[in-house]
């Protein structure tokens, strides 16, 4: 196939077009739309294994595919294209949107059956996917950025899809909000950009980093690193995530796990050329990394909302992701790998906890399941093989990317490598640890069943093939794709002419570091065990440590918002509102009555008198005189 | 002397208004389709002028010139570039929009119905009593319209400054008459107060208005004075090749009078506080001919006189001028966050969309001006659909306080959607129209004043706060008991946001063709300020 | 008559008669004020010998033809170039034919034939014993709320007596601006004064009002013509003349024969100086210019609205013609020493008008204070000491008197049981009862205010212009905010016209008699036509603006 | 005698007609001050014709007392009938109109 280049375009278009049928089709959809939705999604991931084959086809340096559709913005030397680009990166990222996304398509169809707005979740879902299509496959910054916000405003439409309950509403808002945040920093990169360069398209960009200086790019790499945290969930920009799961649960796996919030991985590594340029930046990088893994695992730890554990999870492997994206070559390629394995055993999870609240009448506290492998065993099964993979148990999808991701921090020598591969490895202890107080308290002990709000005991079931099948197909994902990527280093290779790669050397031998993981890992299964798998599980949640109190509370960040941003800018506004009123109008108004009243004032001198009259001519006539004669006298 | 377009374009509305104001008491309905049929001509004629307009070639095109009052050295000298021909097919293109939607505002009715838009209560409020009044407020209402429309299309053909200040004054009578006279039904408190909080509205956007005309009217003397005729042409003309010299402190103080009305027609702070209550008192549709067409001129004339007159004074006053754009911005963002009464909360958005603009033109450069220009059409259109989509929904409930609203998006999904949509084109998410524009401004401010170009990207995210919080609070949540009644959208409602909402994403996927005719004239004008985008740090390997 | 003439009479009468040379009189140039002089007269007569019935139509049609020709012989005049290559001195130096003085004039006869249509409207009062009465007092001399005045009424007599006395004023008015020596001067001022004096006590409604403002308008009247009388004095006692071009000539010293009375008079400027200031006076006060300007807003709202129209409109348009001819043509020469006093006087009228009249509550009272500033913007074109100032200031007077008579035309027609509603409040939904008198009132009040497309706009445009070029930036300046704080209390009219409810109890309009429509018509057609197509009068102001010498 | 010594009388007599002007309440004797200002000027006038060896002046002042007449005739006219319906000839009683 000789001009697979103009295929590009179809991968975006089919969801789109999905999105705009659903959303103005109007009733006459509702009984067909979600097929029509899932079948696009699924012809959009047809076209990606198509441009594959083809890709795979190419010599290594020549896979990427360029299609230029027409001129967006043309303003002096502002040209903005509407152009793709299809290299090896973009080309795993279409991989995985349009596979995730079409099986989850598939799962809701299920999972939303009885929701009368289904048709316009799929609108929602289609064009989630086509934004995140446009953000991988932009050939520039600019364009990059409309699918940046339009996954942010898919996400919002998507947390917010069941507007009437007030929590969903504000969790929409507030990831969007926080997402804004991180926009900026990638608008304001930009501009930074078509200053510096005259031009933010990625080839002309990345080319000529070299002859710019380190304290543009710095700022440039210090700018994509907001971007990212907004998109990615980091600290501090991570708040949103936990709401975010005020939405649907495919929507949790689709978004918010799979493929979303790794937007910023993708940044990060897309730009890698302006981080390899910029130490700070990227010692800025690693640090956020280091930094979200525990947040996000300590976050985990302690919720007992099975999807907020699983958000917490989320946060904290793609920090392991920034952390090698950080890394520089020695991480990028790892950093996408992760991203890989994790989008399937992520999903794999939510689905299976979607399935569980599935059965039990939309029940999410952990605390009130327990003993459900007997009733629901498919998801038991698939569920116990995301989390062995998410752990890291050897052989599995997330052993192989996580222990590489641990190894190149080690690698980066000197403390800063003994501190972030230390961070990794207790990251990877505190997974290993909460995911298995998960699966105990989901899964193993007695049944804690409560009520639901009708007052009727849940009575657990096995969900529909719909939604089983897909995770189904994604457990064996989670099982086998990481050995099959790293089989070889056929991953590496197949990014490196995109990243670039090298081998770092650890301080400790390669041998060394996988035995330190599983201790780790070990270690926290351990531990988990003793806490939630040999005793019981009290129904109510112990008040439990600081720490835990502070983890529950998503360690006081929410609450820190609060105080600073929400209530400061309350004051501010109010107060501002008074200024506008009494101030700034006031001063118009003031001016206004002093004429007023000065004419109030003179008009007493029109006292009806004609003697008065009389006087004021004779004065007149006085000054007069005198004036004129004091003008000769001058 | 071929066809005179522009004046057709003009007189068209004109006439239409005298026509319209005609139709006898008892035929309103004639009245109103009458007025429409006026404005879709204008439209076409609009039309007719872009087709017309080559954007390569001479600067002024369709060029019309006839004597005038030659003791004042005032012609009729009309003309358009590429940034008039833009502005004008907004002016067209909206205000059958705002017919449509108006279309029942002004009917005497026989409730409370505020100002010249009825007999209110005690007087006679049937409609018997309105009968017994020879006043007719509909005929009048979409005549006021027409006439504004023809002054607005003018001034922006004018390349006379005399023919220009007059329309610039004159177009304050009707727009006065709108306001105070049409009062949005929806009020709180008795409909004296009503009555008394519209009469505050319209005399301060008159006064506001006059002051500033009256401070340009001194301007203008004195440039004719220095000058000796009104023709921008050959002022400009005569600036460039340096045959007409202005000492500095002269060419100041007439910038500055230029400057002052238009920063308060624009309006800039602080002279914008005229803006939130005119909006808030008068109907929706007159609202947004207030801040998407009229409001324009004074943005559009920046650009055309005080740049294109004063180059030097123009960028003497840059700095003070930058810093109060941004002001503009945060400020009114943060006051629109502040606002109980949705249609000020989109009054304070708009000032703070203004401010953007101004920053734009100031910026000199040409991404700056191009994307002011965008933006005023773009600003235009979203605010039309965002008020006009609020309008319907305030005429539905009664009540312009946000409070009042909740979980309307399960009642009338569509009104919910359409209205998410006009707010996601207020905080300028990309794929919509005002992206384009919002961003073409920042990248413009930023190359040349970065700091600026940073504090005023704030303005997106709090752009965001203001557009999703009045979308939370009235849209989602829990059914409030008032609301669970209100209809969807009607047919007119839809045929009125509809080809908006198009508009908006076409112009936001393909701005080409706009930028296409803009982007010359831009070049003019930043030839006249002598100004040149700044180059890049680094020459981008291709 | 000029004082030389009769001098030289005087001097001649003791010769032998066959000496005697008749002073020469050029009739044709005259046509203007003899036409009108004479129908003054016949008016009169037609008082003593037309019966009573048919007096009101005789009065009136004599007064429209003899303004209607006088009006003729102007224009035959003009057209003759009498304003411009022929223009001269006639009657012995007495009185002067140029284009200023041709111009006033027809603006004068324009303004007071539409004017003499108000005197004549007898629509809007309600008919007295099934007879139509105007808005003059049945019997001027009976005591108001008397028997004897109830007679008066129910014998149906009405004071025609005002057409005459109107004549006698138009005529003391056409010479007011032409004249070319201070005796004709103080003449003419007072053949136009007394009449008004008159007139403002004819109202037939609120009589005690009218009264009392013929009583003010008089004695301050008087006072200020005893000053100018003193001025005129020491203004002889300087120059040894009462002749302009003879005074004009020793003020700037180019005078050839020096004798030695005159050498010792001419060495004391203050005669000259204290005269001038009096002078000056006198016609500011006519003017009514701040702090000259008390009278004004008494008189205006005590006097029957038509008179208060004919006087707001003709007394300041003859006024400001002999300013601008005693400033161009008699002292120039001074012009350092009355620029500044005039300068402060501009100011403090422009501003003081406006200001005050922010406050007002009745409709004839405020439009007295917007005359008082308006007189002060004429003032900032008089000095502008230009030929572009006279003709700013020739086309504002013009403007100005049209929009002034229709709108006091208007207040006419909005009447309670008391006769004219001229409180404001009243005026409260105006717009909503009858659009179209609104409507036409709020293009006066507009026109005012000086928004553009009326007259306003290209007469404040034109004396602003003038004065920028002549040098008064500053003028410019406060007179342009001066007008913006005029312009809130036009607003106020229209918003409560338009935008408040309507009163139950509040005012009727009166359907007006073809007269009063005519004049508001009039008023409304040049208010809009000098708007939007000024160029043909600024053309003729222009031309009209050289003062012979 | 110094025909100046007549200016200083006018002038004096001028002053007393202004400031009774300006004092007395009672219209008619308010308006023969006037009528006494206006004498004043004749006086001068008639001066300065003297002085000038001209006649105009006195003409002048033959014109101002023709002038004086009409205005008593006018003048008194009108107080009088103020008079008739106030029954005071006081000029500040006639202040209805005022502000």
């Amino acid at each position: 196939m000789d001009n697979a280049e103009n295929l590009i375009a179809l991968l975006v278009a089919a969801p789109l077009l999905g999105a705009v049928v659903l959303l103005l089709g109007g009733r006459r959809l509702d009984r067909t739309g979600h097929w029509v939705g899932t079948a696009l999604a699924g012809a959009s991931f047809v076209v990606a294994v198509v441009l594959f084959t083809e890709m795979l086809g190419r010599p290594g340096d020549d896979r990427t595919l360029y299609q230029h559709l027409f001129s967006w913005i043309p303003v002096g030397g502002f040209q903005a294209d509407v152009a793709f680009q299809l290299d090896q990166l973009s080309m795993t990222f279409v991989l995985l949107i349009t596979g995730v996304g079409s099986l989850i398509h598939l799962y809701s169809v299920g999972y939303m059956e009885h929701d009368e707005r289904r048709r316009r979740f799929f609108g929602y879902l289609n064009l989630f996917l086509a934004a995140m299509l446009l953000l991988v496959l932009a050939d520039n910054y600019l364009l990059l950025y409309v699918g940046w916000e339009g996954v942010g405003l898919a996400s919002y439409l998507l947390i917010g899809f069941w507007q009437h309950k007030p929590s969903a509403a504000t969790a929409a808002k507030k990831a969007f909000l926080v997402n804004r945040v991180g926009d900026m920093g990638l608008s304001l990169a930009i501009m930074v950009m078509f200053t510096t360069f005259g031009t933010f398209a990625f080839g002309p960009v990345l080319d000529s980093t070299g002859s710019a200086s380190e304290g543009t790019l710095t700022a440039l790499g210090l700018l994509l690193l907001l971007a990212a945290c907004g998109k990615s969930a980091q600290v501090p920009l991570q708040s949103w995530l936990g709401d975010a799961m005020e939405g649907p649960t495919p929507v949790s796996a689709l978004i918010h796990a799979a493929t979303m919030v790794t937007a910023g991985v993708y940044l990060i590594t897309r730009s890698g050329a302006i981080f390899d340029a910029a130490p700070a930046a990227q010692l800025a990088v690693v640090t956020v990394g280091a930094v979200t893994l525990l947040f996000g695992a300590i976050v985990g730890c302690a919720k007992d909302d099975i999807k907020k554990a699983l958000a917490g999870s989320t946060m904290s492997q793609i920090g392991y992701m920034i952390l090698a994206a950080g890394l520089g070559p020695v991480g990028y390629a790892f950093a996408i790998m992760h991203l890989v394995t994790h989008g399937f055993f992520k999903a794999g999870l939510f689905l299976g906890a979607g399935s569980v609240m599935h059965g039990m009448n939309d029940e999410v506290d952990m605390r009130r399941y327990g003993g459900l492998r007997r009733y629901m065993p498919i998801t038991f099964v698939t569920f116990g093989l995301g989390y062995l993979a998410i752990i890291g148990f050897p052989g599995l999808s997330g052993f192989f990317s996580k222990d590489k991701i641990i190894e190149a921090a080690f690698a980066k020598g000197g403390t800063e490598g003994w501190i972030l591969g230390g961070a990794a490895l207790l990251g990877a202890a505190i997974t290993a640890f909460y995911m298995t107080r998960v699966m105990l308290m989901t899964f193993f002990g007695e049944k804690r069943w409560q009520p639901d709000a009708k007052g009727e005991l849940p009575h657990p079931h096995e969900s529909p093939r719909t939604m089983t099948a897909p995770m189904i197909v994604l457990a064996f994902g989670s099982v086998f794709a990481g050995g099959l990527l790293s089989w070889h280093e056929s991953f590496v290779k197949w990014l490196e002419p995109v990243t670039g790669f090298d081998h770092g050397h650890a301080p400790l031998g390669a041998a060394a570091i996988t035995t330190a993981t599983v201790a780790a890992m070990v270690l926290g299964v351990a531990l988990a065990y003793l806490q939630y798998g040999r005793r019981p599980v009290p129904a109510t949640p112990p008040r439990g440590s600081l720490l835990t109190r502070a983890a529950r509370r998503d360690l006081l960040q929410d609450d820190l918002n609060h105080v600073v941003l929400v209530r400061g800018g309350e004051h501010l506004t109010r107060s501002l509102v008074y200024v506008d009123h009494s101030l700034v109008d006031g001063v118009v108004n003031g001016t206004a009555a002093s004429f007023g009243g000065l004419s109030g004032r003179l008009r007493k001198l029109q006292n009806g008198y004609a003697r008065t009259y009389a006087v004021t001519m004779f004065g007149g006539a006085a000054v007069l005189i005198a004036a004129t004669l004091l003008m000769r006298a001058v | 002397m071929s066809f005179p377009l522009l004046t057709a374009a003009a007189a068209l509305p004109a006439l239409g208004a005298i026509a319209t104001a005609a139709v006898p008491a008892g035929r309103r309905t004639a009245a109103k389709w009458l007025a429409l049929l006026v404005s879709l001509g204008t439209l076409a004629l609009a039309a007719v002028i872009a087709v017309r307009f080559e954007p390569g070639g001479e600067r002024y095109q369709l060029t019309e010139s006839h004597a005038w009052i030659a003791d004042f050295g005032v012609r009729y000298e009309l003309g358009v570039d590429g940034i008039a021909v833009a502005l004008i097919a907004l002016t067209a293109v909206l205000i059958p929009f705002i017919i449509l939607a108006g279309w029942n505002d002004a009917d005497p009715a026989p409730d409370a119905a505020p100002g010249l838009g009825g007999a209110a209560p005690g007087s006679g409020g049937t409609p018997a009593g309105a009968k017994h009044y020879r006043w007719r407020p509909t005929q009048g209402f979409f005549a006021l319209i027409l006439s504004v429309e023809a002054m607005v299309i003018l001034s922006f053909e004018a390349t006379d400054v005399f023919l220009f200040y007059i329309l610039f004054e004159a177009m304050l009578i009707p727009m006065y008459f709108l306001i105070g006279g049409f009062g949005d039904r929806a009020h709180a408190g008795s409909d004296e107060h009503a009555a008394a909080q519209r009469s505050y509205a319209a005399v301060k956007f008159l006064l506001y208005n006059l002051v500033g005309g009256l401070i340009m009217l001194a301007a203008v003397i004195g440039l004719y004075v220095v000058a000796g005729n009104f023709s921008l042409t050959e002022i400009a003309a005569a600036r460039a090749d340096g045959t007409l010299e202005m000492a500095a402190t002269i060419e100041r103080l007439l910038f500055l009078g230029f400057f002052f009305a238009f920063a308060v027609k624009a309006p800039l702070w602080p002279l914008h506080t005229w803006l939130p209550n005119a909006m808030g008192e008068s109907t929706a549709p007159v609202a947004v001919l207030i801040t998407a067409v009229v409001d324009k001129v004074g943005t559009f004339a920046m650009l055309r006189f005080c740049l294109g007159l004063f180059p030097e004074a123009s960028a003497w006053a840059t700095p003070v001028i930058l810093g109060l754009a941004l002001v503009s911005i945060v400020y009114g963002a943060l006051l629109a966050v502040g606002q109980r009464d949705i249609k000020r909360l989109i009054a304070y958005a708009s000032i703070s969309h203004f401010g953007f603009i101004v920053m734009g033109i100031f910026a000199m450069t040409t991404q700056g001006q191009s994307g002011s220009t965008l933006y005023m059409v773009n600003h235009g259109i979203s605010t039309a659909a965002l008020m006009l989509v609020a309008g319907f929904l305030i005429s539905r409930r009664g009540s312009r306080l946000i409070a009042d609203y909740g979980g309307v998006q399960k009642v009338a999904p569509v009104l919910a959607g359409t209205f998410l949509i006009g707010g996601l084109a207020t905080l300028s998410l990309p794929g919509l129209a005002p992206f384009v524009s919002e961003f073409l401004v920042l990248v413009g401010t930023f190359t040349r004043y970065p700091v600026v170009g940073v504090i005023a990207t704030l303005g997106i995210v709090l752009a965001a706060l203001y557009t999703l919080v009045l979308y939370q609070r009235t849209m989602t949540g829990p059914v409030k008991e008032e609301v669970r009644t209100l209809p969807d959208l009607r047919l007119r409602e839809l045929v009125v946001v509809t080809p908006l909402i198009a508009l908006l994403i076409f112009l936001g996927v393909y701005p080409k063709p706009l930028t296409d005719i803009v982007n010359p004239a831009v070049e003019h004008t930043m030839s006249d300020v002598r100004q040149k985008d700044p180059r890049p740090e680094v020459e981008a390997a291709q | 008559m000029s004082t030389t003439a009769v001098h030289s009479l005087w001097i001649t009468a003791a010769q032998p008669l066959d000496k005697i040379q008749a002073p020469h009189i050029e009739y044709a140039q005259l046509a203007p004020m003899i036409i009108v002089f004479g129908a003054a007269i016949l008016g009169v007569l037609v008082e003593v010998l037309v019966p009573r019935r048919s007096r009101h139509h005789t009065q009136m049609f004599l007064a429209v033809v003899a303004l209607t020709a006088a009006f003729a012989a102007v224009l035959g005049l003009a057209a003759g170039g009498y304003g411009t290559t022929r223009a001269g001195i006639a009657a012995m130096g007495a009185i002067a034919v140029d284009g200023p003085a041709l111009f006033l004039q027809g603006t004068i006869l324009l303004a007071a034939l539409v004017s003499v249509f108000t005197f004549a409207e007898r629509r809007l009062d309600p008919s007295a014993d099934g007879r139509r009465v105007d808005s003059f007092a049945a019997q001027a001399a009976s005591v108001p709320g008397s028997d004897s005045e109830k007679a008066a009424v129910k014998a149906g007599f009405t004071t025609t007596e005002v057409f005459p006395l109107a004549l006698f004023a138009v005529a003391g008015m056409l010479v007011f601006p032409a004249a070319n020596d201070l005796l004709t001067l103080f003449i003419a001022l007072e053949v136009f004064s007394l009449p008004l004096y008159l007139l403002c006590a004819l109202a037939r409604r609120k009589r005690l009002m009218s009264q009392e403002a013929a009583v003010k308008y008089f004695l301050l009247g008087a006072f200020s013509s005893a000053f100018f009388l003193f001025g005129i004095a020491l203004v002889y006692g300087y120059a040894g003349s009462v002749a302009y071009a003879r005074i004009a000539d020793v003020v700037d010293g180019t005078v050839q024969t020096i004798d030695p009375a005159l050498a010792a008079t001419m060495g004391n400027d203050a005669l000259l100086l204290i005269g001038g200031a009096m002078l000056l006076m006198g016609l500011l006060f006519k003017v009514g210019a701040v702090p000259f300007h008390m009278w004004t807003p008494d008189v205006y709202q005590g006097a029957p609205t038509p008179v208060t129209g004919f006087m707001a409109a003709a007394t300041k348009v003859a006024a400001f013609g002999a300013l601008l001819r005693l400033l161009y043509v008699v002292l120039p020469g001074l012009s350092w020493d009355w620029r500044p006093v005039m300068w402060a006087i501009a100011i403090v009228t422009m501003l003081g008008g406006a200001i005050v009249a922010i406050t007002q509550t009745d409709i004839k009272r405020l439009l007295a204070y917007s005359s008082i500033a308006h007189a002060g913007f004429i003032l900032a074109g008089v000095i502008a000491a230009t030929p572009e100032g006279i003709s700013s200031v020739l086309f504002y007077l013009l403007a100005y008197s049209f929009v002034t008579i229709g709108a006091f035309a208007v207040v006419t027609l909005v009447r309670d049981a008391g006769g004219e509603a001229t409180h404001l409040s009243k005026w409260a939904g105006l717009g909503r009862r009858s659009p179209l008198v609104a409507a036409v009132f709020a293009v006066f009040l507009l026109a005012f205010a000086g928004i553009p497309l009326t007259s306003g706009f290209s007469g404040k445009f034109a004396v602003f212009r003038a004065a920028a070029e002549g040098g008064a930036g500053t003028l410019v300046v406060i007179g342009v905010i001066s007008s913006a704080i005029a312009a809130f209390f036009y607003i106020r009219v229209i918003v409560l016209m338009f935008f408040s409810e309507p009163r139950p109890e509040g005012p009727t309009v009166a359907v007006p008699s073809p007269l009063t429509m005519t004049t508001i018509a009039v008023g409304v057609a040049v208010t809009l036509v000098l708007g939007v197509a000024p160029q043909y009068f600024l053309d003729l102001a222009g031309q009209a603006s050289v003062f012979v010498r | 005698m110094n025909p100046v010594n007549y200016l200083y009388l006018a002038a004096l007599l001028f002053t007393i007609g202004a400031s009774g002007v300006l004092i007395r309440r009672n219209a008619i004797v308010v308006f023969m001050c006037i009528e006494l200002m206006l004498n004043a000027c004749n006086l001068s006038l008639v001066a300065f014709s003297r002085m000038h060896g001209n006649l105009d002046g006195q003409i002048i002042a033959f014109f101002t007392m023709v002038v004086a007449a009409a205005e008593v005739v006018v003048g008194l006219a009108i107080i009088v009938s103020l008079f008739r319906s106030r029954h005071s000839a006081s000029v500040d009683d006639a202040s209805l109109m005022k502000l």
